[in-house]
């Protein structure tokens, strides 16, 4: 045997530093910084004032080929400084993406069991005939004595989810054909 | 150098906008939940929820309280799951973030496992085994490029701050001064320090924070020892039979020879 | 030199052999990225990870199938492995001399099984129960472990990796490698060894070879199952 | 909100009573955080402990619908307190900014006289006579009482007789402490449930708010309006808040909490049966010419001291004609008032009388309405009895729903348990585009009109409500053109309507410049006018809302401010859009900048971000802020501050009426009061001033449907006026024994169907649930997520049961009454669907308002 003991001690001992060696040069901590990241997205940029509650919080849009990909809160905005509720951090679910958006006239005729999709000049007309049929049918020039000119049979509800430009139209319009049952989500 | 997370659990008000933040900066979807008789949902974090807002009614002399409780990764210094990661996918920076560098990720679960808060989530499938882990990296990107992490910015009541660590340390030290004996602070020193600092004016077990949360032992047995015991056993066996073959090769050479 | 060949595995013990070793070297490999940071690369994406688990149906499959078809012969084998005598002991503080040096003169002689190779069965039977066992745990009751389990179960899973894959080593060396091993890994390739490998290597068992095959030239049908000593 | 979001911060106390701004206004609630670190107090008073009650120093519960008990019982604490501690109190603020000192007429006679009722109740009608709900007028002698009513008597001088002393047995003062001495904490408890001892602490912890210099502020919602007496609720907090001096200061004042983006600039805009733009009545039959209409409804004055703005009606109605009719108005023709609508005087035509006319006829002649038009409203959800409801649309001809969803409003004819050829009606359903789809202005609480932009492109052919609404009418003129013996057709054809061209886009700057007023004459016809003060009754100018004049202005008329800023504060295509600017530092009026020198200190008034009507003030009566000398009663949080006889002798935000300060010949601070000060007593005063229809001061009665078998104050259980549609649906307690109450959650948006199609919020709050307390569980065997159904008379409904210790049972002087409540949120159609709390509300109203009483109603509950 020429193998002495010591040269096998020697021999285990250079094994067993060269498997910590190996330890080393696999396993050990990685000393680098993880490389610093691009945003994924962009923050946005575009305006807007979020549709919910009665706050007015500001919020930024950022949209790709008309598509929304981000919205947060605008932090120069004085009411949330950047800050948003689970709805507003929510708002781009909003957008054209999600399938359940509607996107076509339709329509339901009279004792039917599903939509029908119309084309916007063809509704419009449909509705512009409905509201003078109904209107003229109903008129009340007069209360008593007194001139009245206006209709009871048509009703007329919302605003709040709409723009203030939206909602004086919506006033104009529908005071100037006589409607009187003018109300919005400010009533209940 | 090293960020936190400030979270007061004094001021927030649990309206979840971080809960829905995070998902919309992260593209993470929505999951099917159902009420189970509290607000609070969904009702665990997973791979597509990485924060979650808790909810815990306490009632005791000093009246009812219901507290709010933030819930997700908390970036400790000491981290179980960057320890026990075999491939290295999670990784601390320099900032103090636990980052998940998915496309390293082989989905073994062992970080899922050695996260003393159970935070880190797998997806796909238990059958196959071929899954990612998912959990908060707060928000890398954004704080990369100088932006606060999205659950931070969403906050309406100021709940939540972000910052330089000993910023945070200090902001939420006086904020525990100011709230009076009840209050504390939680992840100072957790783990050698967590880069989510807890201000709470309750008992830590109301909140469900874990009061003296470590890395199990068994991590550090695994990690620390049986690791390099394994390299070393391995490499010994190597070396022997290494050697083994040149003795007995040369002892066969010459035994030819000799014959 | 005689020519003479005995017969030293059956043809399915060489099929399970063989279906073991590949799946145990897959599960070894595939195992080692997830060891070995530095070849993590490789098991990015998973697919490792699901060779993995292919690999592990088949070693936990194989035996039983081979236990269902041949629970004699497996009986056979589990008690052989459990069966340590003076011999052993023998052979053991003979075996550095001989594999360094060559010296067969102090090797006892030994059965079909010597020594070292139960040696690596035994060590092979634990890690591989304690594979499956934990393997399991951590396949399919993920979610229901508590942390704490799940971590010693890694741990036990990787101990008998560290084991098990040490002695692997070693028996892959012995087996093909080694220069006086010279016909063990044909053995198992052809199921034959000649007579004289058998000799030197199993001499008990070649004794009880040679004699059954003398019996058997006088007495057809004579082929009794011994067991071993 | 007399004041604004950011101005919350600036208060001391703050009082959230019928509201929960952290999960329903949580972004604005951040004020209400920075207000805490500054050291203030959150009160919270709610039937249940909400999310807001969490983050509360003080937290107490009360039954619902019993807020004017227990406002009463605290306008009774201050009162006693005042007189006690008249120290403690801005006794200066109450004798010359308030009507405390005001003698009313020797005949009024209210609850505590009249077991309840206040003098004049027609108990056949149903109504009360008003004429002595008003002031002793200082004309009147003694054997010759004249009232300050209009039109007035012989010698009347239309000055109230005040005594300054506030000792006289017949001033308000006196009378409001007479009103409310029944209201005592024990009362308050007997009532409302309230404990005792909390009451007390929230009583004196607000009451310190009446401090000179403090401010104490009232955040509410729509848990004050949704009673049958919700105008009195608010008329309640206002008394107290007025008694502290806390209207019109920093950190005051009294916020409504508006629940949708755009509903105060919808309600501006007078999408509201009562009103025109601008707030000015609705005409009615018995207004024969724009001269009755102008007499009828404009408030007149004796006093010299009061700016009575309201007396410029003639100039904001004619103006408003002159936008909807062009040159077709003129002074010849009444400026075309006669082609205006003219409803029967005192016929209701709010959205209660809507659905019950749809289904039955009207009240007074069974006309039924066969159309209806929802633009971006589901009332399938939102309306009260919702399958009153649903029964009523099936009668409909026709129905038009404008929305970017589905709703259960356009699907009524397939919603579930429906067989769809059984409806006759023909239903269009339009896609609308979103808020960052399109451009346009909407206001929010704080009376800011904030621009925003097209950020994105909509879905398929979807189009902004602008446009549907330019082509409709388009058509429709078409059609009338067409028509020449069509009724009131010239009305229609003289409607001006010149927008864009049929399907093109509208410009909605073109509009808003129509609602802000042009110069239709004169040098500058064609400008922009700057103002409602130069707002003419003569035809010259046109204004489609004056509140809104001065929101968009032609560059020349640009202030120096704006004007030295202009390229940075105004976006190129927005020249002189007020509504579009970002000026973020917080400048005052003017831009004066932050030194005291200049008369402002950063109070959070923002003064150059967006615009705030009116006139761009961002607080509201904002003369009750200072003394008679024009000086600050809170020096930390100037609104405003006289200095002195130079121009712009006002600093700070826009003061109230600009002028002198009052020991300098200036007028009483509340110029939208004929009087000229805040009303703790609301007189008849003949005009649109004309009280209310239920007492000229808050009187606790119990809902219409109440746990209690009597009022405990007085033999006047409800309100004796209250409007009930369907007397035979009351749920009474012996069936339904318990108190429910609807609401919101943060997760979630009015009927739901913005929220209900975002699966992330879906996800946090996926079904409808009830929530009730242990106690109530325990007694009807209900656990913790159990199915459970809630009825009473007008049907049921099932949801999770949600059993927390945030709901109690209110002990009140040895009853029990339990309450659950649940929020609206759900209906049939969207990602997540359940059914609707509205099937459990009453068809009935507020006298004044007819707003539903979705917040009190009775019910009963087991497990499914």
């Amino acid at each position: 045997m020429e193998i002495s003991r010591r040269d096998f001690f020697k021999l285990s001992g250079a094994a067993t530093a060269g498997g910590f060696l190996i330890y080393q040069t696999l396993d050990a901590q990685k000393a680098a910084a993880e490389a610093s990241l691009d945003l994924h997205k962009p923050i946005g940029e575009g305006y807007t004032i979020c549709p919910y509650d009665g706050s007015g919080c500001g919020f930024l849009v950022a949209a790709e080929d008309g598509r929304v990909v981000n919205i947060e809160g605008d932090p120069d905005h004085p009411v949330n400084r950047g800050a948003a509720c689970a709805k507003g951090a929510s708002m781009r679910q909003l957008s054209a993406d999600n399938e359940r958006r509607l996107n076509k006239p339709r329509y339901r005729r009279a004792g039917g069991a599903d939509w029908e999709d119309l084309e916007w000049d063809e509704a419009l007309d449909m509705i512009a005939e409905r509201i003078k049929s109904t209107r003229d049918a109903n008129w009340i020039e007069n209360e008593g004595e007194s001139i009245s000119r206006r209709t009871e049979a048509i009703g007329c509800l919302g605003g709040a989810a709409l723009d203030n430009e939206e909602c004086y139209l919506l006033s104009k319009m529908m005071r100037g054909l006589g409607l009187v049952y003018l109300e919005h989500q400010a009533r209940i | 150098m090293a960020k936190a997370i400030m979270y007061d659990a004094t001021k927030c008000t649990a309206c979840r906008g971080c809960q829905a933040a995070c998902k919309q900066w992260n593209e993470l979807e929505a999951e099917e939940t159902k009420n189970t008789g509290s607000y609070e949902n969904p009702a665990d974090l997973s791979y597509r929820t990485w924060l979650k807002m808790r909810f815990t009614e306490v009632e005791n002399g000093n009246g009812l309280a219901w507290l709010f409780t933030r819930r997700a990764c908390m970036h400790c210094t000491d981290a179980g799951c960057v320890q026990v990661c075999p491939t290295k996918a999670v990784n601390k920076t320099d900032s103090g973030i636990v980052y998940i560098d998915r496309e390293k990720c082989t989905g073994c679960g062992y970080c899922v496992e050695a996260c003393p808060f159970d935070v880190p989530r797998l997806d796909g499938s238990r059958v196959t085994g071929k899954a990612k882990m998912f959990k908060c990296i707060l928000c890398k990107d954004r704080v990369d490029n100088g932006h606060e992490p999205a659950c931070v910015k969403t906050c309406p009541p100021g709940a939540l701050d972000f910052g330089e660590r000993e910023d945070m340390v200090a902001k939420s030290e006086a904020r525990v001064a100011e709230l009076g004996d009840d209050a504390l602070l939680y992840g100072d020193k957790e783990l050698d320090g967590l880069h989510v600092l807890y201000v709470v004016n309750h008992p830590l077990k109301d909140h469900k924070l874990p009061v003296n949360p470590e890395v199990s032992p068994a991590v550090t047995l695994w990690q620390d020892i049986l690791k390099p015991v394994g390299y070393g056993v391995v490499g010994i066996v190597a070396g022997g039979l290494l050697l083994n073959y040149m003795v007995a090769r040369a002892r066969m050479v010459k035994a030819k020879e000799g014959k | 030199m005689t020519h003479h060949e005995v017969e030293k595995y059956s043809a399915g013990a060489r099929w399970f052999h063989w279906t073991i070793t590949a799946a145990a070297l897959v599960l070894a490999i595939t195992g080692l990225f997830l060891y070995v940071p530095a070849f993590s690369s490789v098991a990015e994406g998973g697919a490792t990870r699901i060779v993995h688990r292919i690999a592990a149906v088949i070693f936990i499959l194989a035996p039983l199938l081979f236990f269902l078809m041949k629970p004699g012969r497996s009986f056979h084998f589990i008690k052989e492995i459990f069966s340590w005598g003076k011999d052993d002991l023998a052979w053991l503080k003979a075996a550095p001399d001989y594999y360094f040096g060559g010296d067969e003169k102090k090797m006892p002689p030994q059965p079909d099984m010597n020594t070292g190779q139960k040696l690596w069965a035994v060590v092979a039977f634990f890690s591989a129960l304690g594979f499956i066992f934990t393997g399991i745990f951590m396949w399919f009751l993920k979610d229901t472990l508590s942390a704490g389990v799940f971590d010693w179960m890694v741990i036990i899973h990787d101990l008998c990796f560290i084991v098990g894959g040490a002695m692997l080593l070693v028996h892959l060396y012995l087996g093909a490698i080694h220069p006086r091993m010279t016909e063990s890994l044909k053995s198992m390739v052809k199921g034959k060894v000649s007579a004289e490998y058998a000799q030197s290597h199993h001499g008990k068992w070649y004794k009880e070879v040679a004699a059954r095959e003398a019996a058997a030239k006088g007495t057809p049908g004579g082929q009794g199952k011994q067991q071993a000593h | 909100m007399t004041n604004h979001w950011t101005d919350v911060a600036n208060s001391d106390y703050i009082m959230v009573i019928a509201g929960n701004p952290a999960e329903n206004h949580p972004a604005a609630y951040g004020h209400i955080t920075d207000a805490i670190e500054r050291g203030a107090k959150l009160i919270v008073v709610d039937p249940r402990f909400t999310r807001s009650a969490s983050k509360a120093h003080l937290y107490c519960p009360i039954r619902s619908g019993t807020d004017v008990a227990f406002i009463g019982g605290l306008i009774k604490y201050v009162i006693d307190d005042m007189e006690a501690n008249p120290g403690n109190y801005n006794m200066t603020y109450v004798t010359e900014y308030t009507n405390a000192a005001f003698l009313v007429h020797p005949d009024y006679k209210g609850p505590p006289d009249l077991d309840g009722l206040f003098a004049g109740y027609d108990e056949a009608n149903r109504t009360y006579g008003k004429s002595k709900w008003t002031y002793l007028d200082a004309g009147s002698t003694e054997g010759n009482i004249i009232p300050v009513l209009y039109p007035l008597a012989e010698g009347g001088k239309g000055v109230a007789k005040k005594d300054k002393t506030l000792k006289d047995p017949n001033c308000v003062f006196q009378i409001l402490k007479r009103q409310y001495a029944r209201y005592t904490p024990e009362m308050v408890n007997k009532i409302s449930g309230a404990p005792v001892e909390k009451f007390l602490e929230v009583a004196q912890t607000f009451a310190k708010s009446g401090a000179v210099g403090k401010a104490g502020n009232i955040l509410y919602a729509m848990g004050a309006t949704h009673h049958t007496n919700g105008a009195q609720i608010i008329r309640s907090y206002g008394i107290l808040q007025l008694l502290l001096g806390n209207v019109g200061v920093s950190g005051g004042g009294i916020q409504a909490m508006r629940g949708e983006s755009n509903v105060q600039g919808s309600t501006d805009q007078a999408l509201l049966s009562h009103i025109i733009p601008g707030y000015l009545n609705v005409p009615v039959h018995t207004d024969a010419t724009l001269q009755k209409y102008i007499d009828r409804v404009t408030p007149k004055t004796g006093d010299p001291l009061s700016l009575n703005w309201w007396k410029n009606t003639p100039k904001y109605i004619t103006s408003l004609l002159k936008a909807w009719y062009g040159g077709a108005a003129t002074a010849s023709n009444d400026f075309a008032f006669h082609y205006m609508p003219k409803p029967k005087s005192g016929k209701n035509h709010t959205h209660i009388a809507l659905f019950e006319a749809m289904e039955k006829g009207d009240e007074d002649k069974k006309e039924k309405v066969k159309g209806l038009m929802c633009w971006g409203q589901n009332p399938a959800v939102g309306s009260p009895n919702a399958n009153q409801t649903l029964r009523a649309l099936e009668t409909l001809d026709w129905l038009v729903c404008v929305d970017m969803w589905e709703t259960e409003t356009s699907v009524f004819w397939k919603r579930p348990g429906v067989d769809p050829t059984t409806i006759d009606t023909e239903v269009f359903q339009l896609p609308a585009l979103g808020s960052y789809e399109k451009e346009g202005t909407v206001s929010n609480s704080g009376r800011w009109v904030q621009w925003r932009y097209k950020c994105a492109d909509g879905p398929g052919d979807a189009r902004a409500d602008l446009e549907m609404l330019n082509d409709l009418m388009l058509k429709v003129k078409k059609l009338y053109d067409d028509d020449a013996a069509a009724p009131n057709r010239d009305g229609i054809l003289s409607l001006t309507w010149d927008y864009a061209a049929e399907g093109e886009h509208v410009d909605p700057r073109k509009v808003l410049k129509e609602v802000n007023g042009y110069y239709v004459t004169g040098e500058k016809a064609g400008q922009l006018v700057n103002g409602f003060a130069n707002l003419a009754d003569n035809g010259s100018t046109s204004c489609g809302n004056w509140v809104y004049c001065g929101c968009y202005v032609d560059e020349a008329s640009l202030d120096a401010f704006e004007n030295a800023n202009k390229a940075a504060m105004f976006p190129p295509d927005n020249m002189g859009n007020r509504t579009a600017r970002r000026w973020t530092a917080d400048v005052g009026n003017a831009g004066f900048g932050s030194k005291p020198e200049d008369g402002y200190k950063p109070i959070g008034l923002y003064n150059y971000y967006a615009w705030c009507w009116p006139a761009n003030r961002r607080i509201v009566y904002n003369r009750a802020s200072v003394d008679l000398n024009g000086q600050p009663w809170d020096t930390e949080h100037p609104v405003i501050t006289w200095f002195g006889d130079a121009a712009g002798a006002w600093k700070g935000d826009v003061s109230d009426g600009g002028g002198k300060a009052m020991v300098h010949g200036g007028h009483a601070p509340f110029i939208m009061r004929s009087e000229g000060v805040g009303c703790l007593f609301a007189p008849n005063l003949g005009t649109r001033e004309a009280s209310l229809a239920d007492g000229p001061l808050p009187e606790h009665y119990e809902p219409w449907e109440s746990p209690l078998d009597a009022n405990p104050l007085s033999a006047t259980k409800n309100d004796p006026v209250i409007k009930i549609w369907r007397p035979e649906e009351q749920s009474t307690p012996d069936e339904y024994p318990i108190v429910a109450s609807t609401y919101r959650v943060v997760e979630h948006w009015q009927a739901g169907q913005m929220t209900r199609n975002s699966s992330w919020l879906v996800e946090q709050m996926p079904e409808m649930f009830i929530e009730m307390s242990e106690e109530l569980a325990a007694e009807k065997e209900i656990k913790n997520g159990d199915k459970v159904v809630v009825w009473n008379t007008r049907g049921e409904i099932t949801a999770v049961a949600l059993v927390t210790k945030r709901f109690k049972p209110f002990q009140m002087n040895g009853t029990t009454v339990h309450q659950i409540g649940m929020p609206w949120h759900w209906g049939y159609s969207g990602l997540s669907t359940g059914d609707s709390a509205n099937v459990l509300t009453p068809s009935v109203g507020d006298p004044n308002t007819t707003i539903p009483e979705y917040k009190a109603f009775l019910c009963n509950i087991r497990r499914a």
